[in-house]
């Protein structure tokens, strides 16, 4: 009951939910959309199955080996880690304090090598424990999820980033306290065999640089010198260090048990990669689940097929073949995700969101072993562009960004070292979208405030971001103008213009599309958005846009579309069937009550979804790119000088 | 308006308005009923007196639904045939024959003489008059029931098989028309555009989809331009059609011919002839009609109530945009209208 | 209760309701005749019930039954809309003082024969009631008890028109649970809501975003329920009787709610009256729009571009009207004169540079030239002079005369000169400013719904608030089409969420509620707000500090007040805290404590140790907490942290003994 | 009795003619031309149809050589001719003669007041707040507005000045002088006000069998500049104004109709005075006869000449 009473303040704040954000929030806000979406039984479950986490771990150490399930007992282990982590740092510092005592009477001579070994060892065998403790309760996390009615994929994600953050805390804090045994036992053989220090040392170092999070702890060593009390402690602890050393021993070998069939499991990994992958088959399943039930069976998608329209891939909604595929880096995964879920549209967002998923790839990437960096890293970030594409066809935007980027790649220096290529990368990405979109933008709405004067009616039609900057830009300079935002089911893109333009107090008008020739007349100019500007000077953008330009036309008001040249095309397209994207069908079922509803039933009916559709230059008095205003007719030339652009 | 409405009359004009009946046709049918009543009643002595009793009625009528034209185009017809009947009676007492239908024209200012250009009397009596009224409106009531039938029947003449054809919304005469084409041509594809907000396109669309033979594709009105390169014809209904040929259709019409203009696809609109209103499209605002806002966005979407919301009714589609009239006299081009209309209506009757 | 076949649809129709509101227009006609866009409420409703298929209506009023009688004749001889169908009757007497008289006294009259629709006069709706009828039918078949079935529309409106509710009802079978209006004037933080509601039932929806406009399905027991019980004066304390003595009354309430599109709005202030007149000439009400002739037989209002409607024979320059005007017949207005966002009754005359903006006229009304008007109602056959500044929410009653260069704002002005106790000041031979308090005795007044708030005073016309705050967003559907450059998403979510978090924590301590539960709470408020795990920590932590007990601790034992609340809650913050950044989070919000509560600044040192010691932070934590400190801006926490730090430093293994031992 | 009477004291047809024009300045050509024509028919016997003929022919045809625009002249005459053919029959002349008169009033009258109801038929086309473009001068135009105004209409009128002898400045007088706010603006800056005014108002000397017009020079490019920005092009004009002729192109616009008498020997320097434009260009006629697209004027024409 606690719970059904709670649902009202949290309903009343997701009917309130955050709004859009700049592109730093955009994550948190992708994440957060879809919870709108979702039906709140399942979000209990979700915060249950946390929660029950939670308190397993808060459960004192006595229970722990009453461990019933799998699941219980791998958060024991967790658990009891975290306890012994902090004894063993302890540990660690006493037997280094121990070393730099006994430093003065060892004899150098160095059997380094088979001490080394030992380390990789004892840290490799920790990474499996970690991981497959990790992958444990992981996995009964999602078994409840899938429990739940269909999670949206997203959620999922939440909780189980939520729940990595903590899983990489452990994980670390685990590597460090083996690190540290490892030190200790490398210093007592050290001492047997009369090892020397700076060896040892030198070994505390390179651990310390492998686990990170150790680095405080290593800091804490550096800094204290054998000082006299602190040796003094030392030496009477030393045999409470045995007894703990003993136990702790003790639970390594019980979590290597416990992680062990976890561990067949995996392939035994390379460090970083490793955890990675078990992150993705971890997520995969969730995602599986998540996403949503489509009611088209793919038969009857079949012979549902518009016949025009059998060479366009009607992108399937079949998560599955676009999700497990473990070579693809999770930011891009949940990218494409939101592709295909089309919680990400608009060309300019997509190309931004595209471009963040890159950078994430760039610094997770890893050149293999004597590969050379750009050449391995190009075939990568293709391969998860092929991904993308597969979830969406690509935006031209996009394309034209993963262009430029390749083309980077291709000049990268080959001498400098790999962080610092990196570095390059991500910079030239913050670059591009800083040039390409940001100060186009403001380029283009330069241009068009002098168009923007007062008593001016601008016409605008389905949502683009550019133009609602322009707008909210002639606002701020106290034009009195007002905006007919048209829209057109079943995006219905304009209810989101029309909001944002109302709230920035711009008088608005709002039609849907065939009621056009009513508002017309008043218009004094049309500004449309566009999704990319073809090579023939044909625009192309979201369905509707040609059906405004030849209204326009047709009461001549003039036209002017708003495209930033990082959305040109080398395409050649005279129709909008030849090359477009198919929606989902089912989006033009109005409500439960349509008689359109199972429309599969019907025979030979079928809804036909037309994302974009193309407008022939002739509708088109101007193209307002940020290099100029243009007639559509001088693309080719912009195309051409378009490598001077920008950068 | 001082002439009391009729009971009938009243009841209709509310019946319309809360919307229990709808559709030209049976509105059509319904006024006409009124008429008949008003012609059988014995309220009237002579032609005068029937007139005017029509007259006041109708006009009453378009006051209160002056979207409906069809009212007073009946009330035309009835006024025409009055003065046809009794022409008729009046030239078989003294032989005088009148040329009924040549109405104000050229060679008549020519040739007008002092006796035929002060008009017929109709005020006096003239029995056998009721008679002859009530079984002509029996022609034009059949001619009413038939006019679907007859629009139908020419579909073969204007589809042939394989053909693309795209239609607007959810006309009752395009869709018998339609159903028609498909049971005599075969692979045909027809492309609904469903005409939001009221999305009336898909129920046309299910009413044609139970035919196996043929293809349906619904669309949203936003790819009509796209869908249109595609497509052989255009088929739509009208709600009424203007003295000059222009189309007062549902809203959307207008994109739709445009359109087909732009890629020159022959645009046939099927219009019965009750449908044919002897009026100029003169100031707008007057002549569409605004629809409730609540169907373009929901009222609770707040930034909606900041703004203006129209979802007007009609689109006004010029003549030039119209290829070609099919009414159930057969088809007609939009510049024969006028033609139409004099031969239908008495030219003293277009202001009522 | 069972019907046979062929019932006839009743209806009751309570006219003159919240007379007070309606002053001084009210005081010479009655409230149910005061036209709303030229067209008098009684008439909407009665269109509203005749759209929903009602056969006979009993229109129920006190006052000035004579106006109403003799309206609805003429409205009958004019064919208006709703005579059709439809029979309308109209009774009362001058005894019935509320709402409850008037139902005893159609209970003693035994008109009603089965389920009817219960309506206020001043109810507007587009509504088919059918349905609802429908629904009512059912459940008094499943339960003899049932009443009535209260009709409420959902409506995410910001604005309080004294008609918004918070419902808590069975969203099995639609039952009514509890029922509470919402204040008007202030907001409330928050809802008291009996317990036992949650305890008896299993489930329970809570709506705070209704509407009432006073629609009701009533049962005939309905009125024998309130000739039996003599305190229920109106509909409120009527359901308020029932829910708390359901047992006893043995009868049961339900709730409808009217689907989304279907427009219901009740006119009970100058405020509403204002918003539903946007409504309507907005079209949202359609078809109750002026230009689909909704009660004349005729169509009055040709409809133009800009929500204008102009009568056929108004002559009034395209050029003087902006936009959302209705000019009726008759009406003229002077060149260089603007007008938006107003109605103008039938044959007013506007002289020459006026300025009207949300101004309602009645009819004949005079405005003189050079006036300025805006946020007001103008009675009939009223006359204002020249160079006249009225504003936000005056009312000029019918027939009042305005001396020339008269100022008024939020004032209430009557042409006859009432009893003296209202009278503020004479401003003219025809203008008495009276006092717009409803203090004295709501009982004269049908209260219908006189809330004991609005007793402060009458609800005023205004500027309507934006509806748009940032949070408001119903769709983030294309948000993402918008690249960089949003509205910045509202900052105070992560207050409101450690607001919560301090609720629910507080009422944890004090009820020594399970943290299991309390963590359960936070995340869910987490998920609502969105907050990422590190704002998550921060905040819980800051909650724990902020909590009252902590902020004014018994004499000021800060230590004393932490160790309790940690006692408490210590499994909830463990919960959060657990790696070192969680720890680096937790020490950072305590920084942030310091700022605000200085008792925790004087004593850090100890409580940081306290935490060190219970566990919550680790050493290293601190010591990088520490040293992250910039020194300037920190500089009394950072000496006195000192201390704490090198001790931390040297004598770390000696408590870490403590800690495993204590383990 | 023999045809030689009357011969004597030449009625002359021309000074007639012209001065009935100097008397009333808003009486059109045409209808002088026809009142002449009656006066004739008055003042002379005729023996035969065939003389009856020829005198009108001869006087049309002295008409035309008048230094008006002919179009209209001719195309009354014709009518007139026509007129006369139709009422004849085989009746004695003299009596036939009568009859003629008598129609002739008539006829005469309803000319009279077809302005009136040209004018009345504009009036719903001119709406309030409205934009019109009107080429120079014309009286049923001018007639049409002013009836417009006097309904409580307010409205702006663009007029273009008209050539060289300038009757836009009379136009604008005219309007002036009824109370409405109007512009004088140059022929060619018809293109440049095109895109604001809300539809154009035109009269014509004549309308011919295609629906096309015949009007003072000018009126062809508004027609065009009307297509090409959409905009309503409105002619008005008389029903006697209708006349048989079909020109394909400006050039196939028969001189007399184009140059004034005394350029007609050479009109290769001189500049016409009228131009044709087609029907494409027309969006409807008003005429006495009710409001007609171009394709029922030629109807009309058959329906008479047929």
């Amino acid at each position: 009951m606690v719970i059904t009473s709670e649902q009202v303040p949290q309903s009343a704040s997701e009917s309130t939910s955050t709004d859009p954000g700049a592109p730093k929030r955009r994550k948190p806000r992708q994440r957060n959309r879809p919870r709108n979406k979702r039906n709140r039984v399942e979000d209990k479950e979700i915060e249950t199955v946390q929660h029950s986490l939670q308190m397993e771990t808060s459960i004192p150490t006595v229970k722990k080996l009453s461990g019933q399930s799998t699941h219980e007992s791998a958060l024991i282990a967790a658990t009891d880690k975290t306890r012994e982590q902090i004894m063993a740092e302890r540990e660690a510092k006493k037997q280094a304090k121990h070393n730099k005592k006994n430093q003065s009477k060892t004899v150098p001579t160095p059997p380094t090598t088979k001490i080394i070994t030992e380390v990789e060892q004892t840290t490799i065998t920790t990474r499996l424990t970690t991981t497959t403790t990790t992958t444990n309760d992981r996995q009964e996390q999602l078994a409840t999820t899938v429990a739940a009615a269909v999670p949206t994929k997203t959620t999922s994600v939440t909780s189980t980033t939520t729940l990595e953050l903590g899983e990489n805390t452990r994980e670390k804090i685990k590597a460090e306290r083996e690190a540290k045994k490892a030190a200790k036992q490398a210093v007592k053989s050290a001492k047997v065999s009369g090892g020397n220090v700076d060896a040892a040392a030198q070994k505390l170092a390179n651990l310390q640089i492998q686990t990170a999070g150790a680095t405080e702890a290593a800091e804490s060593e550096k800094k204290k010198p054998a000082l006299s009390k602190a040796e003094r402690r030392a030496i009477q602890e030393a045999q409470r260090a045995a007894k703990a050393q003993g136990k702790a021993k003790k639970d390594t070998t019980k979590t290597l048990t416990a992680g062990a069939p976890g561990s067949q499991a995996i392939s035994p990994p390379t460090s970083t990669i490793g955890s990675k992958e078990i992150k993705r088959d971890n997520d995969s399943p969730s995602k599986i689940e998540g996403s949503p039930v489509k009611s088209v069976p793919s038969k009857t998608e079949r012979d549902h097929n518009v016949k025009l329209f059998n060479h366009l891939l009607c992108t399937s909604k079949d998560a599955s073949q676009f999700i497990n595929d473990p070579l693809v880096h999770p930011s891009m995964a949940r990218l494409g995700e939101q592709y295909a879920k089309r919680i990400v549209v608009g060309s300019n967002a997509r190309c931004i969101a595209f471009l963040n998923a890159l950078r994430q790839v760039v610094q997770d990437f890893e050149t293999p072993a004597k590969k050379e960096f750009g050449r391995s890293l190009d075939v990568t970030v293709k391969h998860h562009v092929d991904h993308l594409h597969k979830c969406r066809p690509l935006a031209v935007s996009v394309s034209n960004a993963y262009k430029q980027f390749k083309n980077q790649l291709t000049q990268l220096p080959v001498d400098k070292p790999e962080t610092e290529l990196k570095d390059l990368l991500s910079h030239f990405i913050d670059t591009y979208i800083e040039n390409q979109i940001g100060k186009a933008a403001q380029a283009i709405s330069g241009f068009l405030q002098e168009k923007i004067t007062n008593g001016d009616v601008l016409l605008t039609f389905g949502c683009s971001s550019l133009i609602h900057y322009i707008c909210e830009e002639a606002k701020r300079r106290q034009v009195a103008f007002r905006v007919i935002v048209v829209d057109s089911r079943p995006f219905c893109e304009g209810q989101e213009m029309l909001r944002r333009l109302s709230a920035d107090g711009i008088p608005c008008t709002y039609v849907l599309i065939n009621a056009i020739s009513y508002v017309m007349p008043e218009a004094t100019k049309v500004l449309l958005g566009a999704h990319a500007l073809l090579a023939n000077g044909y625009v192309m953008a979201r369905t509707g846009t040609a059906q405004v330009a030849l209204v326009a036309n047709a009461h001549n008001v003039p036209v002017l579309v708003c495209c930033e040249t990082h959305k040109f095309s080398e395409r050649f397209q005279t129709d909008a069937i030849v090359y477009n994207e198919l929606g989902d069908p089912n989006e033009l079922v109005r409500s439960d009550k349509c008689c359109l509803l199972n429309w599969q039933t019907k025979s030979r009916m079928t809804p036909l979804n037309l994302n974009y559709d193309i407008t022939p230059p002739e509708l088109v008095s101007a193209v307002v790119t940020e290099v100029a205003i243009l007639p559509c007719t001088s693309v080719p030339v912009i195309l051409r000088i378009k490598p001077e652009i920008g950068y | 308006m001082r002439e009391q409405p009729l009971k009938e009359v009243t009841q209709l004009i509310h019946a319309i308005k809360v919307g229990m009946v709808e559709g030209s046709y049976s509105i059509t049918n319904k006024t006409l009923d009124i008429f008949k009543y008003i012609i059988m009643s014995k309220s009237w002595q002579n032609a005068d007196e029937l007139m005017r009793i029509v007259r006041a009625q109708s006009r009453i009528m378009q006051a209160a639904l002056p979207q409906e034209t069809v009212t007073s185009n009946i009330a035309r017809r009835i006024l025409k045939l009055t003065r046809e009947e009794f022409d008729l009676l009046h030239a078989k007492i003294q032989h005088f024959a009148d040329d009924s239908q040549a109405s104000l024209s050229l060679h008549k200012l020519v040739t007008q003489t002092s006796e035929s250009n002060v008009s017929v009397d109709y005020s006096k009596p003239q029995q056998g008059l009721r008679e002859a009224l009530l079984d002509h409106l029996q022609e034009v009531e059949t001619e009413l029931e038939t006019s679907s039938e007859n629009i139908c029947v020419q579909a073969e003449e204007h589809i042939h098989s394989s053909e693309i054809i795209l239609t607007l919304g959810h006309s009752r005469s395009v869709e018998n028309f339609l159903k028609r084409a498909i049971k005599k041509r075969q692979y045909l594809t027809i492309i609904v555009a469903e005409c939001a907000p009221s999305c009336r396109g898909h129920n046309l669309a299910t009413k044609l989809a139970n035919d196996k033979t043929v293809d349906i594709i619904v669309i949203p009105d936003a790819s009509i331009f796209a869908m249109m390169s595609r497509v052989n014809k255009v088929i739509i209904g009208t709600h009424s059609v203007l003295a000059n040929g222009g189309l007062r259709a549902a809203c959307g019409a207008y994109t739709v011919a445009l359109a087909a203009k732009h890629y020159s696809v022959p645009v046939i609109v099927l219009a019965p002839m009750y449908k044919l209103s002897p009026l100029h499209l003169c100031e707008q605002d007057a002549f569409n009609m605004v629809g409730c806002a609540e169907d373009v966005i929901p009222y609770d979407s707040l930034p909606a109530r900041e703004a203006k919301v129209y979802s007007p009714m009609f689109d006004y589609v010029p003549p030039e945009l119209v290829t070609l009239f099919i009414s159930n006299t057969g088809g007609h081009a939009p510049s024969y209208v006028y033609r139409l209309l004099t031969e239908l209506y008495h030219p003293e009757d277009l202001e009522i | 209760m069972a019907q046979f076949e062929k019932e006839i649809v009743q209806a009751v129709l309570i006219a003159d309701n919240n007379v007070w509101n309606f002053k001084p227009l009210s005081d010479d006609n009655s409230t149910a005749l005061l036209p709303l866009v030229n067209v008098s409420m009684l008439d909407y409703a009665l269109i509203a019930l005749n759209r929903s298929g009602v056969e006979e209506v009993f229109v129920y009023a006190s006052l000035f039954l004579q106006n109403i009688r003799d309206y609805i004749k003429q409205g009958i001889e004019t064919y208006a809309s709703w005579s059709f169908k439809m029979k309308v009757q109209v009774i009362g007497g001058e005894g019935c003082r509320c709402f409850g008289d008037a139902m005893r006294d159609l209970d003693a009259k035994a008109l009603i024969r089965g389920n009817f629709i219960l309506l206020g006069a001043d109810t507007v709706t587009n509504a088919d009631l059918r349905p609802v009828l429908e629904q009512h039918k059912r459940t008094a078949k499943f339960d003899k008890g049932a009443a009535a079935t209260l009709v409420f529309k959902q409506c995410s409106n910001n604005l309080r028109t004294g008609n918004e509710l918070l419902i808590a009802l069975d969203n099995r079978n639609d039952r009514l649970h509890y029922h509470q209006r919402l204040r008007m004037n202030q907001r409330e933080t928050r809802f008291p809501i009996p317990l036992d509601i949650f305890l008896n039932n299993s489930s329970v929806a809570l709506h705070h975003n209704l509407l009432d406009p006073q629609i009701a399905i009533g049962s005939p027991s309905m009125l024998s329920l309130f000739s039996d019980n003599f305190d229920f004066q109106t509909r409120d304390d009527f359901i308020r009787g029932l829910l708390i003595n359901e047992e006893l009354l043995d009868s049961r309430i339900y709730v409808a709610l009217l689907p989304p599109t279907q427009y219901a709005h009740k006119v009970n202030n100058w405020l509403s009256y204002q918003l539903v007149s946007r409504d309507i000439i907005n079209r949202w009400a359609y078809p109750l729009v002026p230009d689909m002739g909704v009660y004349k037989l005729q169509q009055e209002y040709v409809f133009h571009k800009d929500n204008i409607y102009k009568s056929h024979d108004a002559h009034v320059p395209k050029v003087a009207l902006r936009e959302n005007v209705v000019v009726q017949t008759g009406s003229h207005v002077g060149t260089g004169t603007v007008i938006s966002n107003s109605v103008l009754g039938a044959n007013c005359r506007i002289g020459k540079n006026c300025e009207l903006s949300n101004v309602f006229l009645m009819a004949d009304v005079t405005i003189l030239d050079g006036c300025q008007l805006e946020f007001c109602v103008v009675g009939t056959g009223a006359t204002i002079n020249e160079n006249c500044i009225i504003k936000s929410g005056a009312v000029i009653g019918n027939k009042c005369v305005l001396p020339a260069k008269t100022q008024l704002a939020k004032k209430l002005v009557s042409a006859v000169k009432p009893s003296q106790e209202y009278v503020l000041e004479t401003i003219g031979p025809h203008a008495y400013i009276i006092s717009d308090s409803a203090t004295d005795d709501p009982g004269d007044s049908d209260n219908e719904d006189l809330l004991p708030q609005q007793t402060q005073c009458i609800p005023k016309m205004g500027d309507l608030p934006s509806h748009l705050q940032p949070e408001d967003s119903d769709y983030s559907s294309s948000s993402e089409e918008d690249g960089s450059r949003a509205p910045t998403p509202l900052p105070d979510d992560t207050n409101i969420f450690l607001s919560e978090v301090v609720d629910s924590l507080t009422r944890g301590f004090r009820e020594k509620s399970n943290p299991d539960f309390l963590i359960l709470e936070i995340n869910s408020s987490r998920y609502a707000y969105n907050m990422s795990l590190k704002e998550v920590n921060f905040n819980v932590v800051k909650a724990v500090f902020g909590m009252q007990s902590i902020r004014e601790p018994a004499n000021n034992n800060v230590l004393g007040a932490i160790n309790a609340a940690f006692k408490q809650l210590g499994t909830v913050v463990s919960n959060y805290i657990k790696s070192p950044d969680a720890m680096l989070d937790c020490l950072k919000a305590l920084e942030d404590v310091c700022e605000e509560n200085d008792l925790v600044r004087e004593k850090i040192s100890q409580v940081v140790h306290y935490l060190y010691d219970k566990d919550f932070v680790t050493e290293s934590a601190i010591l990088a907490w520490y040293n992250q400190l910039d020194d300037e801006e920190h500089a009394t926490l950072k000496q006195s942290l000192t201390k704490l730090v090198d001790w931390l430093n040297q004598s770390s293994e000696d408590d870490d003994e403590e800690d495993d031992e204590s383990e | 009795m023999p045809e030689i009477v009357e011969k004597g004291e030449e009625f002359d047809v021309v000074t007639y003619f012209l001065q009935l024009l100097d008397n009333d300045k808003d009486m059109s050509s045409g209808i002088a031309a026809i009142k002449t024509l009656l006066m004739i028919l008055e003042k002379k016997q005729f023996g035969t149809i065939h003389i009856l003929h020829t005198t009108m022919r001869e006087a049309v045809a002295a008409m035309r050589n008048t230094d008006l625009s002919i179009a209209a002249i001719v195309s009354a005459g014709e009518l007139f001719c026509r007129f006369i053919t139709l009422s004849l029959d085989d009746k004695h002349m003299e009596e036939c003669r009568q009859i003629m008169l008598h129609r002739g009033k008539i006829f005469l009258t309803k000319l009279n007041n077809s302005r009136q109801v040209i004018a009345q038929q504009a009036q719903r086309f001119i709406c309030d707040g409205g934009r019109i473009l009107t080429h120079s001068r014309s009286r049923v135009v001018l007639k049409a507005l002013i009836t417009a105004s006097k309904n409580k209409k307010s409205f702006h009128v663009y007029v273009t000045q008209g050539g060289t002898e300038n009757s836009g400045d009379e136009m604008i007088k005219d309007l002036k002088a009824a109370g409405i706010e109007c512009t004088l603006i140059l022929d060619s800056a018809t293109g440049y006000v095109m895109e604001s005014v809300d539809f154009v108002m035109v009269g014509a000397e004549a309308v011919v069998e295609s629906g096309g017009i015949i009007n003072r020079i000018g009126s062809y490019t508004m027609g065009l500049c009307a297509r090409e920005m959409k905009k309503p092009f409105y002619v008005l004009a008389e029903s006697f104004k209708f006349s048989r002729l079909y020109p394909l192109n400006q050039r196939d616009l028969p001189n007399e109709y184009k140059y004034s008498r005394k350029h007609l020997n050479d009109v290769a320097k001189v500049h016409p005075l009228v131009d044709y434009t087609p029907p494409a260009y027309i969006t409807l006629l008003f005429t006495d006869l009710g409001i007609l697209t171009p394709s029922a004027v030629s109807d009309e024409l058959i329906k008479l000449y047929m």
